[in-house]
């Protein structure tokens, strides 16, 4: 039902909604994987947790320098123009209203905005890391997610179960078969992946989804 | 990835600040107080301002140019000592001043730059400036509740900037200035010299570019910027 | 005038630490973290540690070495996901773990640092990390008070410090050092090198020296400071 | 009564109250005098509240960096191991309890250790500047002044008439006629000025003064 290539043709829709100018922060796994599909170009200041404005590339490990990660772990460089500075002035960023947009991944998401992504209880209880913050405070908040879990059950839900990392925080959720937006209504489906039809979409959705008058754009 | 350009014209950047405006100004004394930009903001006549700065400068300088000019509504200060005219005005309710210790004046817009509600301290307990400050109990020790000093605008004075916005300060110039760079809706950055990007090391910024909207190269510094004749 | 020299031997600046003590850690992940000082805890073995520090690092890392010696009796930390160790120990109740958000376990640090009492914030809201704490209304909005987190001893890795202690940090590794560096009874820094007094502009200083104690020079990095193959 | 050189013999007595180590922040007026008689190699860290740790001596205008100054408005230099900090840093060093003393002026003083420094209603107004803080959260606190007004009045009074800077927070008085030490028991008189009686402060002292059993030293 999903072609080969969905996953790349999420990511590479979720990386047009970067725009110039903006500072971003990218939740590790999927939404890291957004970057290939910036363009080399556009101003962008991309945002750590752990006190870097400009994150520059990943590098090899033979090439890395040991003082310098992301907040994944990752080696990463510099550009020109990058910054350090402590984790108060990252926070201060990101809580202060300077940080444009994060992208988060999600356990569960549910139709009016709320997220877990954090814990599950008596099974993964590693802690919230930033994310309680980036995804309360960032001026916008995108998901980045399969549209179903590795058993096909699905991921958008009408109500959160496990505990949330923040209510009501979500504005648009990236998945492998749709773009859906939280509105005032209700999460709306706006996009869909090329191929599939709205009741593709809708027999994996949990959530209510309201739906376009008119055809819906494909990406 | 790249870095936006955020140099911008000194009348363009100012000419944001409507009529009524919340402004932080940098500076203690002479040194970090962004002369070009007040002087500008005198030019233009945005009426109504709230100022927020460690002092009023002294008479003749700085703020006082505004003071004088009729600009300004409320002062939020730790110090007017050196401001013969603001002494003066305050005493003839031409303007309204708020008194806050130094200390907790930059704590308070450190924390609006920080994303935070406010804070509880034992400061100014059993003192004037303390009354009608609500009481907090924290461990069983009890404190007043210190809210935070959001900003429409900072105008700060920077000696450096890369086109980005990094900043860097000189000496006893810096003071207040990182700190309200973080707490105003906008930024704007007089700064003596600009560098292209990398031009200034990721270690070396003391203001991440983040917080800066607009950096305002500034032709000379003004003479009020040499060193005072007491 | 004249600056004192702090220059110290490790053994005997974490000999200072006694049982019970409650010590923050520097360091996010691998960079930052003072792997030397921590080795020289263990070695010394004091027991019933409360440790402050972002995470736990990984399983037969830093954290993990004390964790292992049985010295901890508690963990403040924003996440332990690298460390199975760690998450085993809390699971089966050998050690009691609090979790913070992590910017609000920097902002907590920070204002213990800052002599302030605590602050109010909205994060967590509505959420498990806000579970019994107080409420608080500032300027009609609600919020939850968040306490300042002192300690005891801050252990801090500097890639640089004059024998005043003035200290630089590098890229990624500052993190949290600068803030543990302030909210500590007594900061000790292992460094990599030690310059004279002057060896460190004075624009150029990350954490100033009122605010340390100790520096050691650290003979060499440890191998665990070189890159992590995954 | 007074000696001409009295106020010298205060600030030098003064001076010595600052041992190697300490991080000192120094009121404007008097108290700036005492660093005259601290000697040049002690290893001590100044500090002024607009930024600085370690300030230098200060410069003539001719040699003066107009970046640099003390929160006095005097033109000062760096020394060796000098640090430049923004305000919110450098009030942590003073709230957080890293500044082991400061050396205040006063309009009035009290018994109780209560100072009144900053306001005097209807005449003076300025703002308090950083004496709030420096007052309640040093280490220590001294006071330094005269021991009577320019009209021949008492400055050290059983209890403060002015708006308090701090209530209770110093510990010592230095005057040109004698060294106070605020204790559980009340102020007591621990040194007292070269030719002086203990009947001359007593007459212009109007707080009530503990006496010593023995002989008192004299400064």
């Amino acid at each position: 039902m999903v072609s080969l290539n969905a996953r790349e043709r999420m990511l590479r829709r979720a990386a047009a909604d970067i725009v110039a100018g903006m500072t971003v922060n990218l939740g590790i796994g999927l939404p890291t994987k957004v970057l290939r599909y910036v363009p080399a170009n556009l101003p962008v200041c991309l945002h750590s947790e752990n006190g870097i404005a400009g994150v520059g590339a990943p590098v090899a490990n033979s090439d890395a320098d040991p003082d310098l990660i992301d907040a994944g772990g990752a080696y990463v460089s510099t550009i020109p123009g990058t910054s350090f500075f402590d984790s108060a002035v990252s926070f201060a960023i990101v809580r202060g209203g300077r940080l444009d947009l994060t992208m988060l991944g999600a356990f569960e998401v549910a139709g009016n905005g709320d997220l877990a992504n954090w814990i599950i209880p008596g099974k993964f209880s590693p802690g919230a890391g930033g994310a309680i913050e980036l995804a309360q405070k960032a001026r916008k908040v995108a998901v980045i997610t399969t549209h179903t879990d590795k058993n096909g059950r699905p991921k958008i839900l009408s109500q959160c179960r496990l505990p949330l990392t923040a209510s009501g925080c979500v504005h648009r959720i990236f998945t492998d078969m749709a773009v859906c937006d939280v509105t005032p209504e209700g999460l709306r489906l706006t996009e869909i992946a090329e191929g599939l039809s709205v009741a593709d979409v809708l027999n994996v959705t949990e959530a209510d989804l309201v739906l376009p008058e008119g055809p819906l754009p494909t990406f | 990835m790249a870095m936006l350009d955020k140099t911008t014209v000194m009348a363009e950047a100012i000419a944001q600040i409507p009529d009524g405006a919340t402004v932080m100004l940098g500076g203690f004394g002479v040194p970090g107080t962004p002369f070009s930009l007040i002087k500008e903001l005198v030019r233009q006549g945005q009426k109504d301002l709230t100022l927020i700065k460690n002092d009023a400068n002294e008479t003749g300088m700085g703020v006082d140019w505004l003071l004088q000019n009729g600009q300004v509504r409320k002062l939020v200060v730790s110090h007017i000592g050196l401001n013969a005219n603001a002494v003066r005005m305050m005493n003839e309710g031409e303007i309204e001043v708020e008194f806050v210790p130094q200390g907790i004046l930059a704590e308070r817009i450190r924390v609006a730059g920080a994303g935070v509600m406010g804070f509880v301290t034992d400061i100014g307990m059993g003192t004037l400036m303390a009354k009608g400050k609500p009481e907090i109990t924290v461990n069983g020790v009890t404190g007043i509740l210190e809210t935070a000093l959001k900003a429409d605008f900072a105008l700060v004075h920077a000696s450096q900037a890369d086109t980005f916005g990094n900043l860097r300060f000189t000496a006893s110039a810096r003071n207040f200035n990182p700190l309200i760079s973080m707490a105003a809706r906008k930024t704007i950055a007089e700064v003596k010299s600009v560098t292209p990007l990398g031009g200034l090391a990721p270690d070396d910024v003391h203001t991440p570019g983040p917080f800066v909207d607009h950096v305002v190269v500034i032709p000379e510094l003004l003479e009020v910027y040499g060193v005072v004749e007491r």
